[in-house]
């Protein structure tokens, strides 16, 4: 080991790799990041409202952000190849640069599940079908054509997400509580709309959570509908008829709808894949990056100095992300420490 | 009319968009906690009439949103107040007063009087 | 003596006869009125109590103990005690006195009504005899003491907790009126007779009176205005009496028989039930009282308030009223006049009106009947235990009875050993009488089956209907509580006492008010344990938030009774909660940061 | 809608077709619902596009009625299938062309359990070779007799003498298509556009100047089922799930259904008779019904084939409003004369449903 400033590969400047930079720059190490999207922020920066306190998303992005303006940071950059060295890493960047790095830290994140794979909900084909990321664009730009001023409105949950024929078994985890939080905020921007969402099942584990959950069905009576939307179909008028069976009482159901809104899940980020193969990095039988040891070293893979933050191991929180983040931050640290 | 042996049977889907919730809608005006059941089923475990009518708050609250509302009045012409589906409610709906009210409540959703 | 004015009249009585003939004329049609309303077999029950002599005397006595001495106000507090009988029995001795001199020295007058109630005015010098100035000393005396009542009550007014209240009512305009004429009725009777008091004569209060304001005013000229004022306040006071909550004086007077009687409510509106309303001296006992009041939303909801709307006829809030109570019985057991709360409540719901009605006549119970059919063993007679809806929820119940039982070596079996019907309680409590007399009928079809001679219950709330509305004269229907007690009593059950555990016993609303029951359970408990009081305890003892009397407390306002009720338990510190009823218990454990367990579980630890 | 999110999909779906040499398997139950349609497709692709198809009278049911009747178990009709597949091997033929969906759905679910397990494969050779002392290759490439219309469809469209347009108006004809439940929804990707949004009878009267509508239960079955239709107590069944379709279209107005499977036309066909006559309701304008048509009956129409000749006088629902809509030239005199121009018994006219 040189006696120069560590420096580390973070891979993607979503909030995983925001604050992960962030706190290694303060433990006195050099990240640098590389952001494959023309601006950093990740999935958060398209996101508009974030539950549990509906605090916008602008705002953690911007004290990130603030916290790591003196980084070095690539966007608009793509990973042209990595290599393994003898005491360390390099990277050719697509801007033509050459990295070398001590370690590197996936922070590369989560792709949506693209849901016009989902045929049947007619994704890119009916006028009125939009995705969870593409209300939260409204939210953010109130302009969709799409949304209108719709008087029914129906949430898919879990599309793409514990779906083995959309080749997703896992829980995407966070769209149940993200359904409700944006028909919540639906119902209160389309007061006279019936909201019905449509689950499998509900599982809402995070804190206040359930009070999303309760106050959604008695101050704002959204209707909770066991069962998955088995097929939509367009009315003459351009409406979509939702059909889906109300497992608990056991009949078919039929709506007609103005506006569904499918909730995409949550799946593994493909140049992940790649990138964690150049590397000799194990992938999960899931598609994500696969830990060491799920339950003490998620942050670490099976190779020393590479290291993971956030959901390229699996479907995370925002806390947890951030969490996740600070730890790896803390394990990177403990890996050059043992090293000296 | 021809009679050719066999008839349109009729569909068992619940169209949501025709369904009568009238007396479902003034329910929950008058007891807004019966919004909250989760289906969990404890009240229909529970029930002291259920082995002669099949009652079951649960279902009772579902039947009414999809619109079977001769299944809810069986259900409910058995129950006897007890209040032992109060008493296990996670959700701390009050169920008897939720079976009072509805009874009181004609297939229009209006209180009779 | 003399007689002042030779026409025993002065325009100022006016207003004081009007009163007066406005209220008697009032009282004497609306009693009318309410001994009409009753059923026929009622009102004869009544007439004929009338004119029995054991019966006269004893409306007599607590017509006397209640309205005039305020007997049960005393035993709760002694200042509001001695306020209301300072007031009611000093005003009435003054009018007796004043008809004493009517008749001791002007006996012709007897017939003029404002004679006894202004003979200073009309008559001179009354105190120069023995009688005279024995009777003035007399009337300045309870003077003084009304006096002395109406200023506790002017304090209460504005400072309640003074006198040991916490709330009180509030007032409605015409009650206010009432209230500040009674206020104003002595303090200007003191005047005017202040006033007369060198002519008509006076004793200690009077007599000095009368010298200071003679030192300041010199003349007489303020004596006829004062003695207008008196009898207008008088009039004012009697004039808006019906309206105000002092109905309740005469009205009182009329329930004390009807009650002794044995009248009870049958029409939510008619009759008795008009009868208690108005009986109802609003005063805001039960405010206090009601375990509802632990949260400042419920406090309108009080039987005080159920009284004043259904006095008014505001149909929402009587319906609203009616639904939230817990059916307690708190209210009636510290009213001093004895409004029974719950049965007023309970009587507004069976009036309602519902779309659908529950039948359970088809309901086939021969399978349960020919379970227990032949008794125990076999045998007729033996010992019936019928667990209950509840019970069903509180396992530790049941299999303790069942060991106790055998124990003792009683023969006895299960009414419900897998469920059973429903006793008609709850039904009864929403007022859906006629369904509960369905299921009443079903049950008692088991019951006769099973030949038994004692039917046991360990759920108080089934234990009251099958004690009361059950035909059942020849089988003891016995709680659980009080059959243990008897068995430990005859020594078929040893209970071993454990030295310095501290048990405290929760008397269910069902059980203790309901039924009566507080003795015997606690006489078990101390042959198990050292028994310690909660607070508030027997009669006063307070609801556990969780009872089925309530159609619409929701759980969270319940939470904070179930608290409330837990702290008042808990002030001797118990090492355990005891009760005797599977709601209290179901409703404590879920709070308590004790043990709480059923007597019977207790008991079987200890054996 | 969204027409290139369609496309989209589309383009995710497609298969290999060659353009000729087929062998050719008939439907057991076409010829005697609409006699004409099979004779036409040979016709068209023989001697109009001259396209080489061969077809041999010894062929038999595929067994799939059978099958999805619950009366034979899939070994059987494995083997009857193989049968099938010695037939075009000894014709020298490597291309299998099927008539009915129900085939086209049996053999390729056949030949992917073959590849998922060739142990039945082997097993199946053995039997039919015991049988019938018979050897087979499987066919290279297997279409539905659709895949080949729509493949066709441009060549057809170049030689049509009429368009799907209105003659009146010039607006193009609203076609609903209806999909055999076999064709695709077992496998989608053997299906020309998948099974959500399949393309192979839209493509085709797009191709020939039409619109079409989508509705919300095209997916839906038309209600056959076989074993709702051949059991009478389920029959009530079948209807009412034709019913449900044409209670879902009826509001878009088609002008005629365009259907691929045996089933489908006859149901869609006869059912609107029956529920006329039970509902006293009729789906089409001024009392008429909704012409179902095959695809082979459609393109004989646009080809300027004699709609008689295409066998359209056995269809229930009348079809003289939508030859006078595109403005086809027929003579109303020669729909009821046999093939030898003598005159065969004219039908019964329905009391409710409006037939020419």
């Amino acid at each position: 080991m040189v006696n120069r400033t560590p420096v580390i590969a973070v891979i993607g400047a979503g909030i995983a790799g925001l604050e992960a930079a962030r706190q290694l720059s303060g433990l006195g190490y050099e990240p640098v990041l590389i952001e494959k999207a023309p601006a950093v922020g990740g999935h958060v920066a398209e996101w508009n409202r974030l539950f549990p306190d509906m605090a916008p998303a602008a705002d953690l992005l911007q004290s990130l952000e603030a916290g790591t303006s003196g980084i070095r940071t690539h966007v608009d950059t793509e990973i042209a190849s990595l290599g393994r060295l003898k005491d360390g890493y390099s990277l050719i960047l697509s801007n033509g640069e050459t990295l070398l790095c001590d370690a590197v830290l996936f922070a590369t994140g989560f792709h949506l599940f693209d849901a016009s794979r989902k045929e049947e909900y007619g994704y890119g084909i009916y006028d009125r079908v939009i995705t969870n990321r593409d209300l939260e664009q409204w939210f953010n730009t109130r302009h969709d054509p799409r949304v209108g001023k719709p008087k029914a409105v129906g949430f898919v949950h879990c599309v793409g997400s514990r779906d083995v024929k959309a080749g997703n078994k896992q829980c995407s985890k966070v769209c149940c509580i993200t359904a409700i939080k944006e028909a919540i905020e639906i119902k209160e921007e389309f007061p006279d709309a019936e909201v019905y969402c449509f689950y499998m099942d509900l599982r809402l584990f995070g804190k206040k959570y359930e009070d999303f959950y309760i106050r959604a069905q008695r101050d704002l009576g959204i209707h909770f509908i066991r069962g998955r939307v088995s097929e939509v179909g367009e009315a003459i008028d351009g409406r979509v008829v939702v059909k889906a069976e109300d497992t608990l009482s056991g009949k078919p159901v039929k709506v007609t709808l103005d506006l569904l809104v499918l909730m995409a899940g949550i799946v593994c980020n493909p140049d992940a894949q790649h990138y964690a193969r150049e590397l000799g990095v194990a992938v999960d039988e899931d598609g994500f990056l696969k830990s060491r040891d799920n339950l003490g070293a998620v942050i670490e893979s099976s190779r020393p100095g590479v290291f993971f933050a956030g959901a390229c191991t699996g479907a995370k929180t925002v806390p947890e992300t951030l969490a996740e983040a600070r730890s790896a931050a803390l394990a990177i640290h403990q890996y050059f420490n043992k090293r000296r | 009319m021809m009679d050719f042996g066999f008839k349109l049977s009729p569909s068992s889907a619940v169209n949501l968009d025709t369904v009568d919730r009238a007396r479902y809608d003034r329910l929950v005006q008058l007891v807004p906690d019966a919004r909250t059941c989760i289906d969990c089923g404890s009240c229909s475990a529970t029930c002291t009439a259920a082995p002669w009518s099949g009652m079951s708050v649960r279902k009772v609250l579902l039947g009414l949103q999809r619109g079977r509302d001769d299944e809810v009045d069986a259900m409910l012409s058995k129950c006897m107040l007890c209040g032992k589906c109060t008493m296990v409610c996670p959700r701390g709906i009050n169920t008897r007063q939720l079976i009072l009210t509805l009874c009181r409540l004609d297939r229009k959703g209006e209180v009779v009087r | 003596m003399r007689e002042r004015f030779a026409s025993h009249f002065d325009p100022f009585v006016i207003p004081f006869l009007v009163g007066m003939a406005f209220v008697l004329g009032y009282c004497l049609i609306a009693m009318i009125r309410v001994i009409l309303q009753l059923p026929k077999e009622d009102r004869r029950r009544f007439l004929v109590s009338l004119i029995t002599p054991k019966q006269i005397w004893i409306n007599v006595r607590d017509i006397f103990l209640n309205c005039l001495i305020h007997v049960k106000l005393w035993q709760r507090n002694k200042m509001l005690g001695f306020m209301h009988s300072s007031i009611a029995f000093g005003w009435f001795m003054i009018i007796l006195l004043g008809h004493l001199e009517v008749i001791l020295f002007v006996p012709e007058r007897i017939h003029l009504f404002y004679y006894p109630i202004f003979f200073n005015y009309f008559v001179a010098e009354t105190e120069q005899t023995i009688q005279g100035s024995m009777l003035m000393f007399l009337m300045d005396f309870f003077l003084l003491m009304i006096l002395s009542g109406i200023a506790i009550a002017i304090i209460k007014r504005f400072a309640s907790r003074i006198v040991g209240m916490r709330r009180t009512t509030r007032l409605s305009l015409l009650d206010r009126v009432g209230l500040y004429s009674l206020w104003a009725i002595f303090p200007l009777r003191l005047l005017a007779e202040s006033f007369t008091a060198h002519i008509s004569g006076g004793s200690f209060l009077t007599i000095p009176a009368n010298w200071i304001f003679r030192q300041f005013l010199g003349n007489d000229l303020y004596a006829l205005p004062t003695w207008w004022a008196y009898s207008i306040a008088l009039g004012v006071f009697m004039c808006v009496l019906p309206f105000t909550r002092y109905m309740h004086i005469p009205a009182e007077m009329l329930l004390i028989p009807m009650r002794n009687a044995g009248i009870r409510i049958r029409h939510p509106r008619k009759g008795f039930a008009s009868l208690e309303v108005y009986s109802c001296p609003a005063c805001g006992v039960c405010i206090d009282a009601c375990p509802m009041s632990v949260l400042k939303v419920n406090c309108k909801d009080t039987t005080v308030y159920l009284n004043r709307q259904l006095r008014r006829g505001n149909e929402r809030r009587i319906a609203e009223i009616s639904d939230k109570c817990l059916l307690c019985g708190k209210c009636t057991a510290v009213c001093p006049v004895g409004v029974q709360g719950p049965e007023l409540r309970e009587a507004q719901r069976a009036r309602r009106k519902y779309a659908l009605s529950p039948s359970y006549a088809g309901i086939n119970v021969r399978p349960m009947a020919s379970a227990v059919a032949g008794g125990a063993g076999g045998a007729s007679g033996g010992v019936l235990y019928f667990a209950g809806c509840m019970t069903q929820l509180t396992p530790s119940i049941r299999r303790a009875t069942a060991s106790l039982l055998d124990k003792a070596g009683v023969r006895w079996q299960m009414m419900d050993p897998d469920g059973g019907l429903c006793c008609g309680r709850p039904l009864m409590m929403a007022g859906r009488t006629e369904q509960a007399r369905e299921l009443i009928a079903k049950n008692l079809e088991i019951i006769r089956a099973s030949g038994c001679d004692t039917l046991l219950l360990s759920c108080p709330i089934c234990y009251k209907v099958f004690k009361e509305d059950y035909p059942l004269s020849d089988i003891r229907v016995v709680h659980h509580s009080v059959f243990f007690q008897e068995l430990i009593a005859s020594g078929q059950l040893k209970v071993r006492r454990e030295e310095g555990h501290k048990l405290v016993w929760h008397d269910p609303c069902e059980l203790g008010r309901g039924c009566g029951v507080y003795e015997e359970p606690r006489a078990a408990l101390a042959a198990a344990g050292e028994l310690v009081e909660a607070g508030k305890h027997h009669a006063e003892s307070i609801c556990c938030g969780g009872s089925l009397g309530s159609l619409s407390l929701g759980f969270e306002q319940r939470k904070a009774m179930t608290r409330n009720a837990l702290d008042n338990l808990t002030v001797a510190d118990p090492a355990e909660i005891v009760t005797g009823c599977p709601l209290c218990l179901a409703t404590f454990v879920r709070a308590a940061d004790r043990p709480v367990r059923d007597i019977a579980e207790i008991l079987d630890t200890r054996s | 809608m969204i027409y290139q999110g369609k496309q989209k999909i589309w383009a995710d779906y497609q298969k290999e077709i060659p353009d000729n040499h087929w062998f050719y398997v008939r439907s057991c139950i076409r010829q005697n619902f609409f006699p004409a349609s099979e004779k036409y497709f040979l016709t068209i692709c023989r001697d109009m596009l001259g396209r080489d198809i061969y077809e041999t009278e010894h062929h038999t049911t595929c067994a799939g009625i059978a099958y999805h009747c619950d009366t034979i178990p899939q070994e059987t009709a494995m083997t009857v299938v193989a049968r099938q597949f010695a037939l075009m091997t000894e014709a020298g033929y490597d291309s299998l062309v099927t008539s009915c969906i129900t085939s086209f759905g049996n053999y390729t679910e056949i030949l992917e359990t073959w590849r998922e397990f060739p142990e039945l494969e082997a097993k199946i050779r053995e039997q039919l070779w015991k049988a019938c002392r018979r050897e087979f290759e499987k066919p290279k490439y297997l279409a539905h007799a659709s895949d080949l219309m729509y493949k066709l469809r441009g060549e057809i469209a170049e030689r049509a003498q009429y368009r799907l347009v209105s003659r009146a108006t010039g607006e193009p004809l609203r076609v609903v298509e209806h999909i055999g439940c076999h064709y695709s929804k077992m496998f989608p990707h053997k299906g020309v556009g998948g099974a959500e949004y399949p393309c192979v009878l839209s493509g085709m009267a797009e191709a020939w100047g039409g619109q079409v509508i989508d509705y919300p239960e095209r997916r839906h079955c038309c209600g056959y089922g076989f074993r709702q239709y051949h059991v009478k107590a389920n029959r009530g069944y079948s209807l009412s799930n034709t019913h449900k379709k044409f209670e879902s279209m009826e509001p878009f107005h088609p002008d005629l259904i365009l259907t691929n499977c045996p089933g489908c036309p006859y149901f869609l066909d006869r059912w609107q008779y029956v529920i006329a006559e039970m509902e006293g309701k009729t789906y089409g304008q001024n009392g008429y019904g909704i012409p179902a048509l095959t695809y082979e009956e459609l393109a004989g129409l646009v080809l300027g084939v004699d709609p008689w000749d295409l066998g359209l006088q056995v269809h229930q629902v009348a079809i003289e409003p939508l030859l006078d809509k595109i403005g086809i030239d027929y003579d109303p005199a020669r729909k009821y004369l046999g093939m030898n121009e003598k005159k065969i018994k004219t039908p019964g006219l329905p009391t409710t449903l409006k037939c020419c």
